[in-house]
């Protein structure tokens, strides 16, 4: 019987290893793995390269990692918060590498690893210092910023309900990047407040297919709203 | 400037309110244009879009009813109203980007005479984020920008050549300010409208950048 | 009060002119919009270009449309089927020009035109009949098919459940190419077996945001299964 | 050609399904391949995929249980099996050109020694149907194809070089046939299998490319 279900956060981070590339679902807190990052960090690998819309924040989730200079890179969108300062002096002392993508480009970029598709052709940033260094394309006499495609070796993504078979349904907007997170990591280890058996999702709920899905991990949480 | 002439940051939003319109798509940014989320009523039939993902976005809710997953793009805690929809971060900007926005609102440091938009970085910081803002300007149909007519430091925020780094190029439509409404035209700008207070030579005064007066605004 | 209901298959298709793009949706007979397609052959419009998974079959649909002599151009992936003889013979006496994209390109290249994307850079079809005359792209040493973005007029979809703002919900495999037209219409009008209030669908179970659907009809159908 | 030589269209995918394994993500093209559909059982654990927009697709209904809504890639009626989902098309062949199915069954026309796929048109062949062939065979993780070894007119279909037109280059990793299994392997075709009452000379001399023979298939 396939069951993708495992029956810890050491097990569900297995083999993320140093040097790898790991994408981390959520927008702040909202839809945002922390349980599985705190297993990343117990887990201790290091020079990792992180791809997230934000980079954490005080000293949680991503900022954690960075604090315990886990992290070689980051690519995301918006990297500081009022009360972020570890990628903000991990940056300034040149342990960490920042790479800048607009949101939508970014979601676009992680979407086209996923589909397997060879970048994206945006107008966003274009003749601006958000597309430096990035090459333009011309079809049709517009001009669009090629931005390449994201993979990642493991993709942390948060749900809300899954079954064995790796269905996710998310609650909310705690969706924003982690569908698409999920359909780009080579291995796909998705948090829930909830596990069900095949067949007790409906079909038409279903937010991430069963396929892009490698493991699911049960956490406790107190029950909100 | 004194507290008596212009507009406070809610009178800017409520100035905003009276252009939009029944059935209007509407993007906030983060910063002022968040300040409109509490100002809509359901009857006003007007549908905010959050960048993280939410379509029926309403307002904050009583601090026991806040959920983790119901937060605005500035992270803070919100609502859904009757008719909300959810999805993510790739179809959300593909509302923005692909046009299906009515109005983006946002916040901004300069822009300029062309429409040019500055409001994700200053001159020399080494590190800014940028969030959405990119996309949601070069996608929305409408972008209107709401901030200070002046900087802290007394700078024209309107200006002929942004000296920020650029969001987008050719975007603006409509600028709100403390000072005035004026409209980025292919002409260059002009002014629609004064705040309470100021005149027409105040506003010249502290615009950066040719602005032409209409008659019926000039009087 | 926001209400995009309209009363009759008539108004949906009001504006649907002479030489316009349409997107219909459907796979088979499969999230069809027949009723729309009727109303659209009855009001007589001319010169249309089709953009649609399959090219109808037998007398009906998209079939029914070139038959009558009101299409220029077909767009799709698969146009022929063992009982449409209505594309094929209009194709063969030069009435309808036919272009062929692959399946995953002509979806990729329907929802690049409903997000505002320049193109689709894919490895399908690469060094075959099927990329001729295309652009390649090369970045980072591989290669890449450059396909067109595609917006439309009008698209005619098919969904199951909508409310009054216009949020859809699709019956199983019905979705196929509906949501993605939906996203690409510059005036989006879908065909559904029931009208809700609005707050009447769960907002997790939306599959089309209504800022994508300008018009809603609904037409009365047999309960299936 | 006997009928009580080789495998018939059953046996070859009943041949197929022994090489599939618990777990694995399938996508069946149309024609031969869809016959694995109805010798699947719920135990194997094997997962069907529908490029019109289903994960979890399963054998035909009942005529009075058919769905017009849960039809497979030939628009024949199916079900659903639990732990099914349903997708649009983009998100569909995301799966297919992403990577992530294990296995694309298909038909063909032609098979060359070095993979490439013939499967879509026929030469000289002017209006002909692509549908997701070129996109599910760039893109699965594994490309097998099941076609008979012979043409009506007897001539080979696996070849040096593809006379028909192509579908996607270097793609193919295994074919089934009536006569044989063959690998597509980096030096070429490999005998892989031969089906009962056929030679190793019978096959070569059906194969329009060099067929190397293991001595544990040759004996």
């Amino acid at each position: 019987m396939i069951d993708k279900t495992v029956p810890s956060l050491e097990a569900a981070v297995q083999g993320l290893d140093d040097g790898m590339v790991v994408m981390v679902g959520g927008f702040g807190d909202s839809g945002t793995p922390h349980e599985l990052l705190n297993a990343v960090l117990e887990r201790g690998c290091r020079d990792l390269t992180i791809i997230s819309n934000n980079a954490g924040d005080g000293d949680r989730g991503i900022a954690a990692l960075i604090l315990h200079h886990r992290v070689r890179k980051v690519i995301c969108s918006f990297p500081t918060t009022a009360h972020n300062h570890a990628v903000r002096e991990a940056v300034e002392r040149g342990e960490v590498e920042l790479e800048l993508r607009p949101q939508g480009t970014l979601a676009e970029c992680i979407r086209a690893g996923g589909a397997g598709l060879g970048g994206v052709l945006t107008p966003t940033g274009l003749d601006t210092e958000l597309a430096e260094g990035k090459p333009v394309y011309e079809l049709d006499g517009r001009r669009y910023v090629v931005e390449r495609p994201l993979r990642a070796d493991f993709a942390l993504v948060r749900g809300w309900r899954a079954d064995r078979w790796g269905n996710v349904v998310y609650r909310y907007a705690q969706q924003n990047f982690n569908p698409l997170m999920a359909m780009a990591g080579r291995c796909t280890v998705v948090q829930v407040d909830h596990v069900h058996e095949v067949g007790e999702i409906d079909p038409m709920h279903v937010h991430t297919p069963g396929i892009f899905v490698d493991r699911v991990v049960r956490v406790e949480r107190e029950v909100r709203r | 400037m004194s507290a008596t002439r212009g507009w406070t940051e809610a009178e800017i939003a409520r100035r905003v309110l009276a252009d939009l319109w029944e059935g209007a798509y509407v993007n906030l940014g983060i910063g002022m244009p968040l300040l409109l989320n509490e100002l809509l009523t359901p009857e006003m039939g007007i549908i905010l879009h959050s960048e993280n993902g939410i379509l029926g976005m309403g307002p904050a809710p009583p601090p026991d009813r806040r959920d983790d997953d119901i937060v605005d793009a500035g992270k803070a805690h919100v609502t859904l109203i009757p008719g909300a929809s959810v999805f993510h971060s790739a179809d959300s900007f593909a509302m923005l980007r692909g046009g299906h926005l009515d109005v983006a609102l946002l916040g901004a440091y300069q822009v300029s005479m062309r429409g040019d938009l500055a409001n994700w970085k200053r001159p020399g910081q080494r590190i800014a984020g940028v969030g959405g803002a990119a996309d949601i300007s070069v996608g929305a149909r409408r972008v209107w920008v709401m901030m200070r007519h002046l900087t802290r430091d007394g700078e024209p925020r309107l200006v002929r050549e942004c000296t920020f780094p650029l969001t987008a190029r050719g975007v603006v439509r409509r600028v709100y300010t403390d000072m005035a409404v004026v409209d980025v035209t292919p002409e260059g700008l002009r002014l629609a409208e004064l705040a309470p207070g100021y005149t027409v030579a105040d506003v010249v005064a502290a615009t950066d950048a040719p602005l032409a007066v209409p008659e019926s605004v000039g009087g």
